[in-house]
């Protein structure tokens, strides 16, 4: 792989609440590539958010807490730095764009305004008129008309808030982009107009990006690099082709393709997977897919397996033991 | 929005139709004739009938209604006092600014403790700032508040000599008062902005703000705060409201000639037209003081403003 | 706070303000349309009437009346007026000024029980006016005092005003200045009064409607003259007054009410036994020590006889404290193991002086195994009710008169006012009782008034249906730079006062 | 066909409640408390006779606290230990008892306007916006001095006082809730109007009308010892809190404990269920708990 | 299990034409909002579903698809038009009818977790329609019956005492399915029912309803925004937008043929997970749906699309039949079809 901008390397993150102990991500290993996307795909509660939330330090404070790994930005650990460096980082060198549009907003100020936070928060000395000029930049980028900003979000459709919060997260032009669901709620004709936008912006600038979704549609149309996650732990990752074309899957993975309906073949039943995502709380002992599986063998209930790599292409799965080549560097197991 | 705010205060008409109706009604319940109470007891029952037919106490109570509302909407007139034969008027006025002062005082005073304490609060869960000044704000809110002035009284003005224990003739009367009738409204104000920042706090937006870089004390003051002001300025509304009868104690205490305590002492001489025109007062000024936090409401926060314009009429 | 006190004493006596309280707002200026004792003590420094009261001694002396001759009918009082009284606003008093005054009160039902006896006044000359009554009638000094006289002019002039804004309508020593009804009146001294201008030049009454406040305002030197100062703070008021502080016995007298015609509990209350034995089981003092924190005086008698000369002292039943006598009777009656006899009725504040005998009478009446509730109401209910004899037994207070003949509204059926016990076709001898009444304000002779009334009030305490139980004192404090000679209970005047 | 798999437990949500509720160190406290309270309330007559309580000694009034009377004796002599104990009955029952009969008017009031809607909503709130214009006081004089100072007019009159909090409250609510899919899908298998109130809205909107009515009694308690102070309250000589520390008024400078433990009583009674309605709120609705 | 093909329900449903199930006239919803505007959320809807059929409606966020649903099942009252069931008009009939009615018409909602009262235990839940209608004598049969509905869409039994929250959004929707299926209906309104679904629980459910439709002879309108779901479960499609119906065909019809522009490009703005069309183009529509309060004459699509004319803003297209059971309603359509 070309030079990481990114590098996260067997992080761990619980949610500690007074009842239960959430182990919400288990040691996972994401790399992105300079100006490359990484899609990150899963169901809802795989730890997708979670992991996006533990790069910035932005877990929830009272609960969330990393319990190991670092998260490596050019080379520095993040999770190493104080309040203070870490607010450099967020924003100027990474931004994140929220699920929800409709609630990442202050509604009760004006989007210019809450575009020019971002802005002076990172270029302090800008004048009055600079920020102005950067403010209409950003918004004609995203497509909204600059006189526009004295608006308040209310004003806005979900369709233009998504492009607010991007112009936002754009607007000090970071080299990282965390884009969590940015389309899931917006409408399909909306969510190609964004895909479409954040696509174009993320060639032009040349932004690195981490694209979380489930739908693995809007991966197809993005990403370079997919991985896919269950229940806190990457189950497979890889290129795009690797994932869409290549002949190995995990069977989760496998899974999820057979549970799209398919626009273009009609199927009389889809290959649902049966039964449901592990307890979060009380994950369990062997392969955490196996109580799903259906290529479940014993070995699987006992024993976690590690990760098998290909070139680009990693595995964690019995069925692959041995079957695709194991990388010499990085082939330590993986234990919790 | 201005529509809105007129359709608001033409609202007031109804209103004082419904509080004057009210007023009657009630009185008409209650026991006692106003020329009882004014001649004494020592006078003769014809003498009693003939002041109360006077006074025009003994007509049936919807005329008394619509002759009330016809002299005040035609000539602007809210009668003369049964038991002081001053016009109702001047003779309320006064007091009801002295009312309105208090409770002005109460509700600054209540925001400015509770709201900041609520606040930092909020801010530092589970510290100290937390816990003290919220067990505090629980044994306030559980006494009294003649208790808390009496104690006020016997504390600044017995044993301190500091402030004058009756009257409003200069501004340290007005402490002891507003302190008695704002410290519980402010251990409410103090949890009610505690919930409704812990609230804000965790909304989405603050969480972009800090992923913008922004330093805590922006999240706070800027993003957080003035999206819980909502909850708290009606609570500050409700407040004045509350206070304005809730004056009452203190009035008493204070010996202060409020408006409240006035309409407390008239009912016993059933001087319906001062307590009606005091209700009123109070009525008006407590539908403006809700129609002025909607306004505010309007004011912090646009998407309300928005709906108002879109109400036509 | 502090801080006027001490202005106040720097000031020359000249300048000096008293500063005392009213105890509630004053509705009105005019003497005539506010007639609660508190209005009453201040309207004594601004009207003068053709008597006056002395409290210290007991009875009346003239005051604007120079010299009054009584007609052998004993109807026509010639009454010669003071010279050279002069009214606040300067016009010299006339004979044409108390005619109309007395006519302004006799049209008012406020004065109803003062001027019913009176025929017509009638001005003689400029300084003389003849009042003559429609039958003999003793006790006339209270009207002479009750009615004050006020400026004809200065009335006409302010029209429907008068009352509601500063006048100078007096003869008195003190006119008012500035009048806010809420909070404060001023009065300055009338440097033309009659009988020479006063030492002290300017008042204050000051509305403090609460005690505590009012006491804590004397202690802080806010107030210069308190009566009525609460019982319960008098050791402290003691103290903080030093030497100056007086407990002066009122002629207020707390009273206790039986309705023998009460139908509750099969009429229980119409038996003479009962009746009695309620009586002999009131003990006043416990009445005393709740009511009054032991500083009232339990009494037999409808007025204090040292106030009121023609007051009975002896001769009829006082119903001593005997509990036993009471269980006694109550067995006699029938009511061996004990009975109920309703609610006993007052009003006032739940914290009053008659709320707390009511309870004391409660529990009293528990000791001899009488059951009964307690109830206290707004007076506006209660009075009436009284009134209408819709009672079992109630507690109330009559006051300020220095004439036995006040009790004529309590026993006469013609009275107005006050007559919660219908005497009239009851079992006892109401006709002798109303014949009485009207007996003892026939003549002057004190003796043969004190005659009849002793009758009268030995009939009353027979019949067990009214019994005095305390009469009320006046606690007095004052500042220590103030003189105010002996201190009286009521109509303290500020003219006899000055600053030290 | 066997029925085995079916019970009828409906604890798990009330164990749930319980369990957050037990973990607010204050409302635990504040239950503890409040138990204490009224099992002292409860066994009054075992603590202290009642007739220690109304008898009067006046030769013994207004004695501090000493061994034989805990709290000193007040202005009549009489116990004071006693007179609280007993005292608390009847405010924490006109307490208990009004809080009921306005949460019943006022939700009734507010489930009909919040359901319907339109006009018969429009009226109701209406008509409560200038009901409410009017001082509270104002109804507690006139209903006390027409019908006189006893239990049952002071609870009309508190009553009278506090509905109105119930009408907007759970009006709101049953417009949050009635916008809910499952009052829908009621609506949809067929349920009427009543029912679907009665067994849908209703039980939905408890949540929020418990602890609406928890911090409500404790606003009742002060409101009825302020009615007392203002001479509104329960008539002498039954002993009742508010009335106690009005008739210690007087007193304050001479025997401060005849207004220190009434005092403390309805503190710490109002405290505590303040204390537990907190709690309440905290546990009831999750989304609080971070 | 029901062994069926693909082909064999259209046929069915094609050689079934006699009286239409469900059939709309005109159906009308206009929301009076604060202040006296019109918000257009259903405008002239005819939709007829014949039995066995299931109707697939599609169309944006907010273009009042579960409007629709909701106003068949009278569930909101409709503004003005019909609604035929069977034949007969029910718009007008009583409340006391319409709920006698309502154990032929059921709904399923979207969001299981709103649409279930969570203070009622599972078997309760699904129990109570049987309860209100009285349809069984006893508690005991009611709640017998409840349970074999828990068996017939797979939920375990052992949930019957569980709370709604205690369940995921799989569960949670069965319980939702087996409450519609308690009364037998004829008539399932699925307004969005697998759109809060995870993929891979939103395959489980969607077997679940087809299975049923097949063993229960349902007829189902089938609310989504999800177009690759809606060509999966429909015979038939209508695509809405702004509370119009643009475009009514067979689901293979429209998928191969589809003619309102707006169709066109809802199909094409599907991100297929497919990496062969990775570089393709999204077809895009520029700007978004506009706000259906108080509109004014004209195409509600007018302003997005590419192909407006003069006529388009000024006059309302009709739905016309351009091809056998096809309809759309465009200008451009009618006008090729002219031409032709
Ligand atoms: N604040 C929190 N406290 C406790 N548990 C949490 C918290 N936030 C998330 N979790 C739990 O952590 C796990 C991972 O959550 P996360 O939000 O990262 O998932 P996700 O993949 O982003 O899901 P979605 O697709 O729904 O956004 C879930 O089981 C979730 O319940
Ligand atoms: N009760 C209501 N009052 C006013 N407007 C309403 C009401 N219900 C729905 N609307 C409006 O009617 C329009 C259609 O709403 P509807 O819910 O039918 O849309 P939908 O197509 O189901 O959308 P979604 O995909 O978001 O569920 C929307 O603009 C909505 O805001
Ligand atoms: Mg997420
Ligand atoms: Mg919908």
């Amino acid at each position: 792989m070309n030079e990481l901008i990114l590098d996260i390397d067997d992080l761990s993150v619980i949610y500690k609440t007074d009842l239960e102990t959430v182990k919400a991500v288990n040691g996972i290993n994401l790399k992105i590539g300079k100006g490359k996307t990484l899609g990150l795909v899963g169901e809802t509660g795989a730890g997708k958010t979670t992991t996006a939330l533990s790069i910035l330090k932005l877990l929830p404070e009272n609960t969330g807490k990393v319990t190991s790994g670092n998260v490596k930005f050019e080379g520095t650990n993040l999770l190493e730095m104080n309040e203070h460096e870490i607010r450099e980082i967020r924003g100027g060198q990474i931004a994140m764009v929220f699920q929800d549009p409709m609630t990442s907003l202050n509604p009760v100020m004006t989007v210019g305004d809450q575009i020019a936070e971002a802005i002076i928060m990172h270029n302090e000395g800008l004048s009055k008129g600079e920020i102005e000029k950067r403010i209409d930049e950003k918004l004609t980028m995203v497509g909204i008309l600059p006189s526009r900003k004295t608006e308040y979000p209310h004003q806005f459709s979900g369709g233009m808030k998504q492009r607010v919060v991007i112009a936002m997260a754009l607007a000090c032009e970071p080299k990282l982009l965390i884009a969590d669901e940015p389309t899931t709620a917006l409408d399909v004709t909306i969510q190609a107009q964004v895909l479409m936008m954040i696509k174009e912006l993320r060639n032009r600038l040349g932004t690195s990006m981490l694209m979380i979704t489930h739908d693995l549609g809007v991966v197809a149309k993005i990403c370079d690099d997919v991985a896919v996650m269950y229940a806190g732990e990457i189950v497979e990752a890889g290129t795009v082709h690797d994932i869409f074309l290549g002949e190995d899957h995990h069977p989760y993975t496998e899974g999820l393709f057979g549970s799209i309906p398919n626009l273009s073949s009609r199927t009389k039943r889809l290959n649902s997977i049966p039964g449901l995502m592990p307890d979060p709380t009380n994950l369990p002992e062997g392969c955490i897919f196996a109580p799903r599986c259906k290529y479940c063998m014993d070995i699987c209930i006992r024993v976690h397996p590690n990760t098998v790599f290909d070139e680009t292409h990693s595995l964690k799965c019995h069925l692959f033991d041995g079957k695709l080549r194991r990388d010499k560097q990085e082939g330590k197991s993986e234990k919790q | 929005m201005y529509r809105y705010i007129i359709k608001r205060i033409l609202f007031l008409i109804p209103t004082v139709l419904g509080v004057v109706f009210i007023i009657y009604f009630v009185m008409n319940i209650t026991p006692g004739d106003p020329a009882r109470a004014m001649l004494g007891s020592s006078a003769p029952q014809a003498d009693i009938d003939k002041l109360n037919h006077e006074l025009g106490y003994d007509l049936p109570f919807l005329q008394k209604y619509f002759n009330y509302i016809y002299n005040m909407v035609v000539k602007q007139d809210f009668g003369i006092s049964y038991f002081t034969r001053q016009s109702v008027f001047a003779e309320i006025w006064p007091r009801y600014i002295v009312t309105i002062n208090l409770a002005l005082m109460g509700v600054v005073l209540s925001s400015v403790i509770g709201i900041p304490l609520g606040i930092y609060a909020a801010v530092k869960q589970y510290s100290l700032w937390d816990t003290v000044p919220s067990i505090f704000a629980f044994l306030i809110a559980a006494v009294p508040s003649f208790v808390l002035g009496m104690i006020l009284l016997f504390v600044f003005s017995l044993k301190l000599n500091l402030l004058p224990s009756y009257g409003i003739t200069s501004f340290s009367n007005y402490i002891m008062p507003a302190l008695t009738i704002s410290i519980p409204p402010a251990a409410m104000n103090l949890r009610f902005t505690k919930s409704s920042m812990l609230e804000s706090i965790r909304q989405d937006f603050v969480r972009t703000a800090r992923a913008k870089g922004a330093p805590e004390k922006i999240v706070i003051w800027k993003h957080a705060l003035k999206n819980a002001m909502l909850p708290i300025i009606t609570n500050i509304g409700l407040n004045l409201g509350m206070l304005i009868a809730g004056a009452v104690v203190a009035e008493k205490l204070f010996s202060i000639p409020g408006i409240g305590s006035l309409i407390v002492d008239r009912i016993t001489y059933k001087d319906e037209p001062v307590i009606i025109a005091g209700t009123i007062l109070i009525a008006v000024c407590f539908t403006i003081v809700m129609l002025m936090v909607d306004v505010i409401y309007a004011y912090i926060d646009p998407r309300i403003k928005a709906k108002y314009a879109r109400m036509k009429g | 706070a502090g801080n006027s006190v001490s202005q106040n004493d720097n000031l020359s006596p000249e300048e000096r303000t008293i500063r005392l309280r009213v105890n509630d707002s004053i509705p009105s200026l005019d003497w005539e349309q506010s007639t609660s004792l508190r209005a009453v003590k201040v309207w004594h420094q601004m009207f003068e009437g053709l008597y006056g009261m002395d409290e210290a001694k007991g009875g009346y002396y003239k005051e604007l009346a120079k010299e009054v001759s009584l007609s052998d009918n004993q109807k026509e009082y010639t009454i010669t007026l003071q010279d050279g009284v002069k009214f606040q606003n300067g016009e010299v008093m006339k004979a044409s000024d108390v005619v109309f005054s007395y006519e302004r009160a006799m049209k008012n039902p406020r004065f109803n029980y003062v001027t019913s006896m009176i025929e017509d006044v009638v001005e003689i000359n400029d300084n003389t006016v003849k009042i003559t009554l429609k039958t003999p009638f003793s006790a006339i000094d209270h009207t002479f005092f009750s009615i004050k006289i006020s400026s004809e002019k200065e009335v006409l002039e302010q029209g429907d005003k008068f009352g509601t804004i500063p006048h100078k309508a007096g003869t008195g020593p003190y006119y008012v200045t500035e009048y806010n009804v809420a909070t404060d009146i001023k009065l300055n001294a009338f440097e033309d009064y009659w009988r020479g201008s006063p030492a002290i030049k300017k008042i204050e009454y000051r509305v403090i409607s609460d005690d505590a406040a009012a006491v804590i305002a004397f202690e802080n030197h806010e107030l210069d003259y308190l009566e009525d100062a609460p019982l319960t703070d008098w050791e402290s008021l003691v103290k903080a007054s030093g030497e100056n502080h007086s407990l002066t016995k009122g002629n207020d007298v707390l009273f206790l009410g039986v309705n023998y015609l009460s139908p509750t509990n099969n009429n229980i209350l119409v038996n003479d036994k009962v009746r009695q034995a309620i009586f002999y089981a009131v003990n006043k003092k416990d009445m005393n020590s709740a009511a009054c924190n032991g500083y009232g005086v339990e009494t037999p008698y409808y007025m204090p006889p040292e106030y009121v000369a023609t007051s009975p002292k002896d001769g009829f039943e006082t119903y001593e404290y005997n509990p036993e006598k009471a269980k006694l009777l109550l067995a006699e009656a029938g009511y061996p193991d004990g009975v109920d006899v309703g609610t006993i009725l007052t009003y006032g504040a739940s914290t009053g002086d008659k709320a707390k005998m009511a309870q004391v009478l409660q529990a009293n009446l528990a000791d001899v195994g009488i059951t009964s509730a307690v109830s206290v109401m707004e007076s506006a209910v209660v009075l009436p009710r009284l009134y209408d004899q819709d009672y079992d037994i109630c507690i109330y207070a009559d006051s300020n008169n220095f004439d036995f003949n006040n009790i004529r509204q309590m026993v006469h059926s013609e009275s107005v006012g006050m007559y919660i016990v219908k005497y009239k076709d009851g079992p006892f001898n109401w006709k002798r009782l109303e014949e009485l009444v009207d007996l003892g304000v026939s003549t002057s002779n004190v003796d043969e008034r004190v005659g009849y009334y002793r009758e009268l009030w030995s009939i009353t305490m027979d019949s067990a249906t009214l019994l005095p139980c305390l009469s009320k004192p006046v606690p007095t404090v004052w500042a220590s730079n103030l003189e105010i000679g002996t201190p009286v209970p009521s109509f303290y005047k500020i003219r006899t006062f000055s600053w030290k | 066909m066997r029925n085995s798999g079916i019970s009828f437990k409906k604890q798990s949500q009330t164990k749930e409640i319980w369990r957050r509720f037990k973990k607010s160190k204050g409302a635990v406290i504040g239950l503890v408390m409040l138990v204490i309270i009224l099992m002292i309330l409860l066994f009054a007559d075992f603590i202290a006779p009642y007739t220690a309580a109304t008898k009067q000694n006046l030769a013994n009034k207004l004695q501090g606290p000493s061994l034989a009377h805990l709290f000193g004796t007040d202005s009549y002599g009489r116990d004071v230990f006693a007179r609280i104990v007993h005292g608390g009955r009847t405010s924490i029952l006109i307490a208990i008892l009004s809080t009921i009969s306005s949460c019943i008017i006022g939700s009734a009031l507010g489930a009909i306007a919040g359901y319907f809607g339109g006009k018969i909503d429009s009226i109701i709130m209406r008509s409560l916006d200038i009901f409410m214009s009017v001082p509270d006081i104002l109804f507690t004089m006139a209903v006390v001095f027409a019908l006189g100072a006893n239990f049952v007019n002071l609870l009309v009159a508190l009553t009278l006082a506090y509905f109105t909090n119930y009408v907007r409250l759970v009006r709101s609510q049953v417009l949050n809730l009635a916008e809910l899919d499952y009052v829908e899908a009621a609506r949809a298998g067929g349920a009427s109007s009543a029912r679907i109130i009665a067994s849908h809205i209703l039980p939905n909107a408890m949540g929020v009308i418990i602890v609406n009515t928890t911090l409500n009694v404790s606003k009742i308690i002060l409101y009825e010892s302020t009615l007392s102070f203002l001479g509104l309250g329960m008539p002498p000589p039954a002993p009742e809190w508010g009335l106690m520390l009005s008739e210690a008024r007087e007193f304050m400078r001479t025997s401060p404990h005849l207004l220190f433990f009434p005092a403390m009583a309805i503190v710490l009674t109002a405290c505590s269920v303040n204390l537990i309605g907190d709690g309440l709120r905290d546990a009831l609705d999750p989304h609080l708990k971070s | 299990m029901a062994n069926y093909v693909g082909t064999s329900r259209r046929e069915k449903v094609k050689n079934n034409k006699s009286t239409p199930l469900i059939e709309t006239i005109g159906l009308r919803k206009l929301f009076k909002l604060n202040g006296g505007a019109r918000l257009h959320a259903v405008d002239g809807i005819n939709l007829k579903i014949y039995p066995g059929e299931t109707v697939g409606v599609v169309g944006e966020s907010g273009c009042g698809k579960s409007t629709l649903g909701r106003t068949i099942l009278r569930l909101i009252e409709p503004t003005s038009g019909q609604i035929l069931y069977n034949g007969s008009d029910i718009t007008k009939i009583s409340a006391g009818k319409m709920r006698e009615m309502r154990k032929d018409l059921q709904i399923i909602f979207q969001d299981p977790y709103s649409s279930i009262d969570p203070r009622k235990s599972v078997i309760d839940i699904i129990a109570e329609y049987m309860f209100i209608h009285k349809v069984y004598k006893n508690k005991i049969d009611t709640y017998n019956r409840a349970a074999e509905l828990m068996d017939l869409v797979g939920l375990a039994r052992r949930y019957s005492s569980s709370y709604a929250h205690e369940l995921d959004g799989g569960r949670r929707q069965r319980i939702g399915i087996a409450r519609a299926l308690s009364l037998n209906p004829k008539f399932i309104v699925c307004d969005e029912p697998v759109s809060a679904l995870d993929v891979s629980i939103q395959a489980q459910i969607l077997n679940l309803l087809m299975d049923l439709e097949e063993e229960l002879g349902l007829t189902y309108m089938f609310v989504t925004h999800n177009l690759s779901v809606v060509k999966h479960i429909s015979t038939k499609i209508m695509v809405m937008y702004l509370g119009k119906c643009v475009e009514m065909a067979s689901s293979d019809e429209l998928f191969q043929n589809p003619m309102h522009p707006y169709t066109k490009a809802l199909l094409k703005a599907i991100p297929e997970p497919d990496i062969s069309k990775r570089d393709e183009e999204f077809a895009l529509i520029k700007g978004e749906v506009s706000s259906p309060i108080n509109v004014k004459p004209g195409c509600r699509f007018a302003k997005r699309c590419d192909f407006c004319f003069d006529r388009c803003i000024q006059e309302d297209p009709n739905l016309t039949e351009v091809s056998y059971e096809h309809f759309v309603s465009c200008f451009l359509v009618e006008k090729n079809k002219v031409e032709k």
